[in-house]
């Protein structure tokens, strides 16, 4: 009955706080999938990276990995498209869950938390985010947007 | 082991189709050791009892295999958000390397235990029951594999565990990767189709032949087998991408989903029902001289070209209907 | 016509109650007449007849059936007589199915259905339609005047109408030959004598008749054409035309 | 005409009237097997309608709640504490808790006393669970007094019920206002029960419940996703507990079932004898077999699944009530959301229509090779 007595407790704060969660960000849809690997996006919203391109289309993907793995081959996922096309790339904050630029944003390597996808680059706004992140969770290197090459993204498989 | 009901239904069902089959199997090799129709020996007639008790547990066994392949694929799907990494039954199977072979053994099983109901539906119209050699010989090959298959299910759950991280279907079917499924995943779509709807004609006009005609059985059992392979090999090439809608995703698997009205059980079922029925055709050639079956094979075989054609062409057609319903092309 | 050269019945093989119920048998059962095999009970009467009658097969010795038509023999010429002796039991069944009709001393009618049913029985393997035989099923009841108890449960009939049951039964599939096994025995002398003119009915119908009996009544009728004395299994007289 | 089709539907028909003519028989071989399917089906429905509604209550739990301990019991905390927890990194709020148990001697039942988060209640006036209503017999707008622990009556006006609907959590709640918390218990200044943690990204909710115990030596920090595990561990242990006696049900059912099937009566051996004499085939009585036993089995399977779900979704799983969920005075009358699901009626189609008819094989086979000259030779 324990269970049960924590849930009845856990709940009615619940019912009371349900009023102010209403958050938005660009969130995908149901139907939304992933171009690198076809997984339905909104199963996982937590890590959801998206790229708006200027003709306001929008794609997301199930992690900094797969957004990346798309970035340096575009040709081959949209054929129409190109890294010049696009308006905005965003990564959503590990601690904070919102979006942030992805271009400014720091990704930890080699930690010991795992994507949907598996081993994952964790993106973070700001740099002591990163840093502390990096000790948390036994990463290996902190890197920039540039830094993420194709040859990186091979060692993560 | 992760406690899923339906690992403990497919357990069971796989130990009693197990226990269905070594039984069939020991009163099999008997069979074909002292079977002599020309004897009124009580032995003789015990032995002639027995192949009823024997066609029925092959009948049943094959229910239980095509309802447990159904559900295997099912639950592998169902576990997914167990592991880490894993999207779809791919995921799943991958999680220990006995997922696979159980797939594929199931597969196998379905075919063969397919085939010997054909074979043993004909022998049972021929009044001096002709095939009962080539039909024990066969369980004899039958029942060891449906052995393994037990085996390696009961091994590939009890190795189950949670939060294992496998791979995604989405690196498993990259057409980057060089293994046997990224190969597949990488061949060019563009002869894929030109293979697929090349050999599709090909088997649909031979099998038309063959049944109006009555000639070129052999040649049409071989095409109905190359095209299980070719079309298999087409899901994961291009017609997977017509589905999802995504130029790079490959998995034969994700098709079975919700999210694509379950689309896949219909081609998967076309294509085995196809293919069985096909193979049916071919194995029944060497038998159409004898005198005993001169006035039933013909008839079933034609049957049989039928029904290979009606699944086929099914396939085709929801392949095609997607094909064209869709807005999304390729390359 | 039915042909029979050296055949022998033997039970239990190899074991200790070994016995033999029919001994080297040899005869012929000519198309369109009434045979009657005579003799005292465990004769081998029985046996001959179920061997006969395609329910058993013979140990050794050969049986042949003239002018049979069968499904799986389509390739031989169907006026080449059928060598039954080493057919599975899954042909026997067909054979003895459109080819003969049964009956049996305890009339052997299915409790708790009616007599309808009964008659119907033998016709529902055969993948005719229920309609065609239901109404085949009335009119043989007809025939032999047990249509009004077409709906009632075997039990409440009586023993001549029970034994008039099991004639149409044994006529649902409209055989060739007609086996009968101690028709009379649980009959009275004026229900045997009914028994042996509705007998004498299939007989002029074109039937082939064949009759296994110790009742003076059916042996001495004089509708019988042969009649065959048996004991212990072997052939020990033969009378009548032949 | 002669087709198979006709073949099926004869011996169909000559397999339906069969049955009835052996009621008794059937009927008690009917009765276990629906029985059987009933159990089983009413558990698969009932361990999965609690996880979903669990999943469900937990989707909008806090992520994380700190107790304070004091020689191992549950204490007061001081507020202060939170200010230092929502400096770690990945804490996105914490909120402050107050509640309790109150035990009405006069009804002698417990009550769980809740303030919400923010001051939804004036002073005086409370809402209740449904449980509560039932037990005090009192409605929205009665008064109900509670005795405080300076033992002194405090009057408060029922405003609301909580609907129905949440009557699993909510049905021996008092929610009241943090004023009359106070009243109630007198609790000293700055302290309150415990403290809800807010972590935005749910996989860093354990490095933060680690940090915490660092920095508190003397707090406990709760998890969200320990209690799914601790809920689901305990549907798992006594879902385990159920396989092991449906096992043996299963197998005693098997048992059963084969006996039923093999313990030919006299009179059945004679009919099937009098089938083969009269020229009915092996596989024309193996036929009739195999109508029979699908006739059987699909009756008791759909009885069975349309009773377990009337049972489970209709009159909440009555029959398994203490043995699955515990007890207590004001039982929730909860119920369950209806939902039908294709995989589990397949999963249970699997676990009972399978065994019964691989354990009849054998038996059918038997009796169908009766030789046909036996019925001749009796």
């Amino acid at each position: 009955m324990h269970v049960f007595k924590y849930l009845a407790l856990l709940l009615l704060i619940c019912l009371t706080l349900s009023f102010s969660t209403a958050l938005a960000a660009p969130a995908p849809s149901a139907k939304d999938k992933c171009p690198v690997c076809g997984m339905f996006v909104g199963k996982y919203p937590d890590w959801v990276a998206g790229v708006t391109f200027k003709d306001s289309t929008a794609l997301y993907f199930d992690g900094a990995k797969d957004l990346f793995t798309y970035y340096h081959n575009i040709k081959k996922y949209s054929p129409l498209k190109n890294q010049a096309a696009i308006s905005a790339i965003t990564v959503n904050d590990y601690y904070s869950l919102k979006p942030v630029d992805a271009r400014q944003a720091l990704f930890v390597l080699g930690s010991d938390v795992y994507g949907p996808m598996g081993k994952e680059l964790v993106p973070f706004g700001k740099e002591a985010d990163a840093q502390a992140f990096l000790r948390d969770h036994k990463g290996r290197k902190v890197l920039r947007f540039n830094d993420v090459t194709p040859a990186i993204l091979k060692s993560m498989e | 082991m992760i406690q899923h009901p339906a690992i403990l239904a497919l357990t069971i069902a796989s130990l009693m189709t197990g226990l269905m089959l070594i039984y069939a199997g020991w009163y099999g090799t008997w069979i074909l050791d002292k079977w002599d129709l020309h004897s009124g020996s009580e032995l003789q007639l015990n032995l002639e009892r027995r192949t009823y008790l024997i066609s029925v547990i092959l009948s049943y066994a094959l229910l239980f295999q095509i309802a447990s392949l159904f559900l295997y694929i099912f639950t592998a799907d169902n576990l997914h958000s167990q592991f880490t990494g894993a999207m779809c039954a791919a995921g799943s199977l991958g999680v220990n390397s006995f997922g696979y072979p159980v797939l594929i053994l199931k597969i196998l099983n379905c075919l063969l235990a397919g085939v010997w109901l054909i074979i043993n539906h004909v022998d049972t119209r021929g009044y001096d029951y002709p095939l009962i050699k080539a039909k024990y010989g066969l369980l004899n090959v039958l029942v060891p594999l449906v052995l393994l298959e037990v085996v390696f299910q009961f091994v590939y759950f009890f190795n189950l565990k949670a939060d294992v991280i496998t791979s995604c279907c989405g690196s498993l079917f990259s057409t980057d990767k060089h293994s046997i499924a990224g190969e597949i995943a990488g061949l060019p779509s563009g002869p894929m189709q030109a293979a697929f709807f090349g050999i599709m004609a090909a088997t649909v006009v031979c099998g038309m032949v063959f049944f109006l005609k009555k000639r070129g059985g052999y040649l049409f059992a071989a095409l109905s087998a190359l095209t299980f392979l070719v079309s298999s090999a087409a899901l994961v090439s291009f017609i997977c991408l017509y589905f999802y809608e995504l130029p790079s995703h490959h998995c034969p698997f994700c098709i079975l989903q919700k999210e694509y009205h379950y689309i896949g059980y219909a081609l998967y079922a076309t294509l085995l029902g196809g293919t069985v029925s096909g193979l049916g055709v071919g194995v029944l050639m060497p038998f159409s001289t004898c005198s005993s079956l001169s006035g039933v094979i013909p008839n079933i075989q034609r049957r049989l070209a039928a029904t290979t054609l009606i699944m086929y062409l099914l396939f085709t057609l929801i392949v095609v209907w997607r094909m064209l319903s869709t807005s999304f092309t390729l390359g | 016509m039915i042909l029979l050269t050296n055949v022998t019945k033997t039970y239990n093989t190899g074991k200790h109650n070994q016995f033999t119920a029919v001994d080297d048998v040899s005869l012929t059962v000519e198309a369109g007449r009434l045979t009657i095999l005579k003799g005292p009970s465990g004769s081998g009467k029985t046996t001959l007849m179920a061997l006969i009658g395609c329910m058993a097969r013979p140990s050794s010795g050969r049986i042949q059936l003239h002018n049979i038509r069968t499904s799986f023999f389509t390739g031989a010429d169907s006026r080449a007589p059928l060598d039954i002796t080493s057919l599975p039991e899954r042909f026997l069944t067909e054979i003895r199915r459109t080819t003969f009709g049964f009956i049996f001393q305890q009339f052997n009618l299915v409790k708790g259905i009616s007599a309808l049913e009964n008659v119907m029985l033998p016709a529902y393997p055969t993948g005719e339609s229920q309609g065609a035989f239901r109404r085949r099923a009335l009119e043989l009841m007809e025939l032999f005047a047990v249509a009004r108890h077409a709906a009632s449960p075997v039990e409440w009939l009586s023993g001549g109408e029970l034994q008039r049951v099991a004639i149409a039964r044994a006529l649902i599939n409209n055989p060739a030959i007609v086996i009968a096994d101690e028709p009379t025995a649980h009959l009275d002398s004026k229900l045997s004598r009914e028994f042996m003119e509705m007998v004498g009915t299939l007989k002029a119908g074109g039937k082939t008749v064949l009759i296994a009996s110790h009742d003076p009544l059916v042996y001495d009728s004089e509708l019988a054409d042969t009649v065959i004395g048996m004991r212990d299994g072997r052939i020990t007289g033969l009378s009548g035309l032949s | 005409m002669s087709t198979p089709l006709n073949r099926h539907s004869n011996i169909l028909d000559f397999a339906l009237s069969s049955l009835l003519r052996r009621k008794s028989k059937n009927f008690s071989l009917l009765v276990v097997y629906t029985l059987i399917v009933f159990v089983i089906a009413s558990l698969i429905f009932f361990v999965q309608a609690l996880k979903r509604e669990a999943a469900q209550i937990l989707k909008e739990a806090p992520d994380m709640v700190v107790q304070r301990m004091v020689a191992g019991r549950h204490d007061l905390i001081p507020v202060a504490y939170g200010e230092q927890i929502s400096a770690i990194r990945g804490v996105t709020a914490v909120s402050p808790r107050l509640w309790g148990y109150y035990y009405d001697q006069v009804f002698g039942a417990n009550y769980t006393l809740l303030v919400p988060e923010k001051n939804l209640l004036e002073p005086g006036s409370i809402m209740i669970g449904p449980g509560v209503a039932r037990n005090q017999r009192i409605q929205a707008g009665d008064m109900l007094a509670l005795k405080t622990s300076r033992n002194i009556p405090l009057l408060l006006t029922v405003q609301d019920l909580y609907p129905s609907s949440s009557e699993l959590i909510s049905s021996d709640l008092i929610v009241l206002s943090a004023e009359d918390f106070q009243t109630m218990f007198n609790l000293p200044a700055g302290q309150v029960t415990d403290l809800a943690v807010t972590v935005a990204n749910p996989r860093e909710q354990v490095t933060v419940a680690a940090k915490i115990a660092e920095l508190f030596p003397d707090t406990r920090p709760i998890l969200k996703s320990e209690m799914l595990r601790t809920y689901d561990s305990l549907f798992e242990w006594r879902g385990g507990m159920i396989v092991v006696v449906l096992a043996v049900a299963v197998l005693s059912f098997i048992i059963f079932a084969w006996d039923k099937a093999t313990g030919l009566s006299a009179e059945e051996r004679k009919e099937i004898g009098i089938l083969k004499s009269i020229g009915w085939e092996t596989s024309d009585v193996l036929l009739l077999k195999f109508w029979e036993g699908i006739v059987v089995s699909l009756t008791a399977f759909l009885v069975g699944v349309v009773l377990a779900y009337g049972h489970v979704f209709f009159f909440s799983a009555a029959l398994f009530e203490h043995a699955l969920k515990g007890w207590s005075v004001i039982y929730p009358q909860f119920k369950l959301t209806p939902v039908i699901d294709v995989y589990q009626l397949t999963v249970l189609f699997f676990l009972t229509v399978l065994p019964y008819t691989a354990a009849t094989i054998i038996p059918a086979w038997l009796s169908a090779t009766v030789p046909p000259d036996a019925a001749m030779r009796s």
